[in-house]
């Protein structure tokens, strides 16, 4: 019986924190999709190329991970608002039968930037080993790592302050009005092409901070990015577009989803959960966590 | 815009049309060289041991030629890569390439055990001779395909050769866990060892599959301990490996032994990643750097020497591989296919990853009984454990708790 | 009545016939059994996504249920893989309604997410129910036909029963309804159309032809696993991009699409080394921010801005 | 009798009520104007009738027949056609492709449904317009072409939404005319539109709404004096 409560403690503990990271790469997707409207298959790529510019920060320079995450923010800021000048945001120009070609697009994007890296990186799988990679916190038989501690404070610090900047600055309002109603957003004198592209980069920005933070406990190869891409629309579309907390307290349902369906059904298991969570939302709950609390 | 559009597609149109007509005309082919064909994964996920086995043939070529062994007669042997992107359709079209068009004389590489699967059927049905350098699915030369010859690479059902001696004299285990990715070589290893097993009445306490690239193995691990196994059996990719070690460590999980059933575990990356997590984990392993077989450690030193990178067991099967081919093509009464066929049904040599003959046994074709051994990691060193005759350290069972370490 | 249009879909057939006459060398054969593989899963892909605009992200479940049928039939019963193109469609339709079912309920890129989860899902499923499909094992078998000529005719008739039975049903009452939905669904249902009944009739077609594909990938290609026949990038979005590249909504589109994918990508990868991933990364980029709809669909809007002339239908039927 | 009757009819969206307890009859053959001030609820009657979303509560019978539980595209078939206020062309289909869109309604065959095309095409003055696709059609033109491709489906009922709005005094001129020329032919029509003026020109009758509710009912000139009305339209003031 006592077994039976550790297992399950170590279980939640586990995936609640997991959820945390999560959420951190997903809010970036929220952030993108939700204003923008497009479907981003790019953005377990943006992780990658975040994790690789913290990987080559701790390596060459010995930069500490977690500071080396503030210049991986602003690098993929800045390639983000590139992405979203010069690429997606050229296809509001060109006719297509389809709409979806931008998701395409940005299929076409990841494969640029996945092959790019490996050209210079090789397959080899890396990581980053620091002294507290493996530190523990014990809470009677349950353990709890050390960085994904700080990993998960670090993420709830972002996912506040990126939810003041949208609620109380005007950069963040335009940001918002342009998510509800681009056309309307823009009848107001909001600049759209300036907005979605601050949007972009700012995702891309967040997608490369949570990169940054499971750095210092995971590893890395030009294929990881794929892990991310698929969790972060689950969490997209169950937080509901655009949530900033929605993507939040997704993120943590995700983590736990997995990680009790890892614990009581089967590891191998596990990413169906996710799906099938995935899909029931999509059907019966279309506006995701979000529309529960805003009844 | 338009302009943009009209000139893009008459440039695609234009390209398409010379893609067909020079696919059309097939490659000039120089008849003074004994082509060899090696399908490795050079793009993609596989890219970094397609990598360092191409490196190692590379080497091994460079040796060789430096002894002369790479004319025979007035032809010079050509080795001639194909990159197969770790896709099996991709790898179907490089065996027909190299075949039909590049007329290679016989065929190695196969990383994967989905392309090693593909590359040897249609060597199979085009009659072309076919080495294999990894591919360790049981099956391949389960299907009495005459060309078809495995040397370097042991079925994936017996790696455990070794280990199961060892298990037998030390272990002795009452129950065991089994854990393995959900890949080909996962789900064929942990079969063959459950079903020894079985056989051997020892009780399965755990058995689970996982997807690979998981961060977070805690709540599987979680779940087995609660099973308290005296033994985990493990089959798992470099970083699957080590997350799985450290979190084992970070968890307190005491068990008797941990055995790796090769691949990961066995790797210089698992240490560097897993760090002291990695001490007193034991593996299954078909070669390491310091085995007995003479030239071992020598390929060891001369390939972290050249390319600043450890090798690990993957390099060391392509390099003994192209000795094989080498000693076969020299040996070869003619170099049709029929000729090397019997020519490397014929061998019988040493190399780095002892010795390779190609024999029919328990069901398998042109496949050789592998030398396999059991290693077991201290501080940072892979050691040989078993069997007591080519040992280079003691065993340590069972292992030291983590809390008194 | 031998307009222009039939001119050419006979010029083209003879031509199809006649290739493995005039292309002797096996290699050359490969790739074209892989461009009619290509072309047979594109214009499936087209019916659905293209014609209807329901832009699918899990046409891999098809493929590889139609490859599983295949493969499963020899494993557990022994029976010819080739009964699979019986089987395959068939398995590859029934996995169709309750996927359209549950898609349906949703549109535009929810749609699109939904398809996506959906062909995950079966890829997950039949990794880990390894009892019943051998899981990552994968399935091998030995082929009975070994030569080249005989796989192509029979390609090449699957290839050409998708591309009739898709000109028909465009070119019939259901292809002005399917297009009406892409273009406006409230629309369509305010004109009396009954939207996921007609949906349903693209899917279904879809789904066969695209099983039918998978079980001959099986027979021809002799292997197969999960991770392969399921999927994600090199399956449900290499068909997007095969269509999207030769021509949305265009009767041949996808066939140009497949060949220029399958003889590129083995150009790159076979002159390019290690870098050819990403000169075809770059390549998709440009298609698509340049030619969005393909090269079929640009050349008819070409063809319009030259000539002036009122072009008969447009944007596909 | 008349030919749609509702009775009591309510929407609400969460806890807006944009329908509250609405009731009227439509004569065979006559034209019924609905007006009301901006987001009075007009097309949202419309879109209860048209089925697109479910009704909160009331009934709605169609020649007797109870129809507000039918699917939305079973209404087309009975015999009721629709436009949109934002309208929504068939963009990538020509003009004649989308008027046989609505065509194929009542046929399968293909030639019939083009031969119907032309009919209602020539009908509705776009005959100069007909390979052009709709995507490039000026506003005007794409009203009249929602038009054209309803009444393809043969509609006993056609429900017309703002389909003045936005166009200049000579092109509503001709919205009318064709209008008229519709109601001609034996079509019933209700049509919602904002501006009285037009209303007051072709309507048999209007009802007036303003938040949901019934205002007032009648012949043109007695709505247009109502005082309900010219407030809900002026403001306080002047009422």
């Amino acid at each position: 019986m006592e077994d039976a409560w550790i297992k399950f403690g170590q279980t939640v503990i586990c995936g609640i924190l997991l959820g945390g990271m999560y959420s951190l790469i997903a809010i970036g997707m929220t952030l993108i999709m939700g204003v923008m409207k497009i479907v981003n298959l790019a953005h377990g790529a943006l992780v990658m190329v975040g994790m690789y510019v913290v990987y080559i920060c701790a390596t060459n320079y010995g930069i500490d991970p977690y500071i080396g995450m503030f210049i991986a923010m602003p690098v993929l800021f800045f390639l983000g608002c590139l992405i979203q000048k010069y690429m997606i945001n050229r296809l509001v120009e060109v006719d297509s039968i389809l709409p979806e070609n931008q998701v395409l697009l940005t299929v076409g994007i990841m494969l640029v930037l996945t092959e790019g890296i490996r050209l210079f990186f090789k397959s080899d799988y890396r990581s980053v080993v620091t002294s507290y990679s493996s530190d523990t916190l014990y809470i009677g038989a349950m353990s709890i790592s050390v960085p994904l501690v700080i990993g998960f404070i670090i993420a709830m610090a972002f996912t506040f302050l990126l939810h003041m900047f949208l609620t109380k600055s005007d950069l963040g309002k335009s940001i918002r009005a342009t998510a509800q109603d681009r056309d309307a957003a823009i009848f107001m004198g909001v600049n759209s092409s300036k907005i979605t592209m601050i949007t972009f980069g700012l995702g891309a920005a967040l997608a490369a901070a949570g990169g940054s933070l499971l750095l210092p406990l995971f590893y890395l190869f030009p294929d990881v990015g794929h892990l991310f891409t698929a969790k972060s629309f689950i969490i997209t579309i169950l937080g509901g577009l655009g949530s900033t907390w929605g993507a939040a307290i997704g993120g943590l349902v995700i983590g736990l989803s997995e990680s009790l369906g890892a614990t009581y059904i089967s590891m191998g298991y596990k990413d169906v959960v996710g799906l099938v969570m995935f899909i029931l939302v999509l059907l019966f709950l279309p506006g995701g966590i979000r529309s529960l609390v805003k009844r | 815009m338009k302009n943009y559009r009209k000139i893009l597609t008459v440039l695609l149109l234009l390209s398409f049309l010379t893609l067909v007509t020079a696919g059309c005309g097939g490659g000039g082919v120089s008849s003074d060289a004994v082509k060899v064909g090696v399908i490795l994964p050079l793009t993609g996920s596989e890219a970094m041991f397609g990598e360092m086995e191409k490196n190692s043939f590379d080497m091994a070529y460079e040796e060789l030629k430096a002894e002369g062994k790479t004319t025979i007669g007035d032809k010079e042997i050509v080795l001639m890569y194909e990159d197969d992107q770790g896709r099996q359709d991709v790898a179907r079209s490089a065996t027909e390439k190299l075949v039909n068009q590049d007329k290679v004389a016989m065929l190695s590489g196969g990383y994967s055990s989905a392309c090693t699967n593909v590359i040897a059927g249609s060597a199979q049905t085009l009659n072309t001779p076919f080495l294999i350098v990894t591919g360790s699915s049981d099956d391949i030369t389960k299907q009495g395909w005459d060309f078809v010859f495995r040397g370097t690479a042991a079925p994936a059902s017996m790696y455990t050769g070794a280990f199961w001696d060892m298990m037998e004299k030390v272990v002795k285990p009452q129950s065991v866990a089994i854990i393995f990715e959900n890949t080909d070589f996962g789900t064929s290893s942990s079969k063959g060892f459950r079903e020894e097993c079985q056989k051997r009445g020892i009780n399965i306490v755990f058995d689970q599959a996982y997807e690979h690239g998981a961060i977070d193995f805690k709540p599987m691990l979680a779940n087995l301990r609660s099973t308290n196994p005296d033994m985990i059996f493990a089959t798992s990719y470099v970083m699957d490996a080590s997350m799985i070690v450290k979190q084992m460590k970070e968890l307190n999980f005491d068990t008797k032994l941990f055995v790796g059933n090769g691949a990961g575990y066995t790797m210089p990356e698992f240490y560097q990643n897993a760090g002291a997590a990695s001490d007193f984990v034991a593996s299954t392993s078909l070669w390491v750097p310091n085995v007995s077989w003479q030239g071992a450690s020598e390929y060891y030193e001369k390939y972290k020497q050249k390319y600043g990178k450890e090798p690990d067991y993957h390099g060391a099967q392509a390099y003994a591989t192209m000795y094989v081919i080498a000693d076969a093509l020299n040996r070869a009464e003619d170099l049709s296919n029929t000729g090397i066929q019997s020519a490397l049904k014929d061998t019988d040599i040493q190399t780095i990853m002892g010795p390779i003959k190609f024999v029919d046994w328990a069901g398998f074709t042109n496949q050789n009984e592998p030398n396999t051994y059991v290693v077991q990691w201290t501080d940072g060193k892979l050691e040989v454990i078993w069997p007591e005759e080519v040992k280079s350290a003691d065993y340590v069972y069972p292992v030291p708790k983590w809390s008194e370490r | 009545m031998l307009n222009k249009n039939t001119l050419m879909t006979i010029v083209f057939a003879l031509v199809a016939v006649a290739l493995p006459v005039i292309i002797k060398a096996p290699y050359q054969q490969h790739i074209l059994i892989l461009v009619i593989i290509w072309a047979t899963i594109g214009t499936a892909w087209n019916l659905l996504s293209g014609y209807a605009g329901q832009v699918s992200f899990g046409h891999a479940a098809f493929f590889g249920v139609g490859a599983y049928s295949a493969g499963l039939l020899t494993l557990h019963y022994g029976l010819s893989p080739w009964w699979g193109l019986a089987l395959g469609p068939v398995m590859a339709m029934l996995i169709a309604l309750p996927i359209g079912a549950i898609a349906f309920r949703l549109r535009g890129p929810y749609f699109a997410l939904a398809t996506l989860a959906l062909g995950e899902i079966f890829r997950l499923m039949f990794l880990n129910m390894t009892g019943f499909t051998n899981g990552a094992k994968g399935i091998l078998i030995m082929p009975a036909i070994t030569s080249k000529i005989a796989y192509y005719y029979i390609g090449l008739g699957i290839l050409a029963a998708t591309l009739l039975v898709t000109y028909l049903i465009v070119h019939s009452k259901i292809g002005y309804y399917l297009v009406s939905i892409r273009e406006d669904q409230d629309a369509a249902t305010s004109l009396g159309i009954p939207t996921t009944f007609y949906k349903n009739l693209a899917l279904l077609p879809s789904a066969l032809f695209t099983g039918l594909a998978g079980a001959f990938y099986m027979n021809y290609v002799t292997f197969i696993d999960p991770d392969i026949v399921f999927n994600l990038t090199d399956i449900s979005i290499m068909v997007i991009l095969v269509v999207m590249l030769g021509g949305v909504a265009t009767t041949w589109g996808p066939t140009i699409g497949a060949a220029l994918y399958i003889i590129m990508g083995e150009l790159f990868r076979t002159t390019l080394g290690s870098a050819n991933v990403l000169v075809f990364g770059v390549l998709v980029c440009l298609i698509i921010m340049f030619l969005p709809n393909g090269i079929a669909g640009e050349l008819d809007i070409i063809k319009r801005i030259t000539q002036r002339k009122k072009a008969g239908l447009s944007g596909g039927v | 009798m008349g030919i749609l009757e509702a009775r009591g009819i309510t929407k609400r969206f969460g806890g807006l009520t944009a329908v509250n307890e609405l009731s009227f009859a439509v004569d065979k053959g006559e034209i019924f104007g609905i007006i009301g001030p901006n987001g009075s609820g007009k097309t949202t009657v419309f879109n209860m009738i048209s089925r697109f979303f479910p009704i909160t509560a009331g009934e709605i019978y169609f020649n007797d027949r109870r129809i507000d539980a039918l699917p939305a595209h079973e209404i087309c078939k009975i015999g009721i056609g629709r436009t949109f206020q934002v309208v929504k062309p068939l963009r990538r289909m020509t003009v004649q492709e989308n008027v046989m869109a609505g065509a194929f309604l009542r046929t399968r065959n293909i030639s019939k449904a083009r031969r119907k095309a032309k009919e209602i095409i020539n009908f509705c003055n776009l005959d100069d317009y007909r390979s052009r696709a709709a995507m490039g059609l000026p506003i005007p033109l794409r009203k009249r072409l929602e038009i054209a491709r309803a009444l393809a489906t043969e509609p006993v009922l056609l429900l017309l939404d703002e389909t003045c709005a936005g166009l200049n005094p000579k092109e509503s001129e001709a919205a009318i005319d064709l209008i008229r020329r519709i109601r001609d032919t034996g079509v019933t029509i209700i049509i919602i539109e904002h501006i009285m003026k037009v209303m007051m020109g072709i309507s048999d009758r209007i009802l007036a709404i303003n938040f949901g509710k019934e205002i007032a009912m009648g012949k043109p000139q007695e709505v247009a004096n109502h005082p309900e009305v010219i407030k809900a339209y002026l403001g306080e003031a002047y009422a």
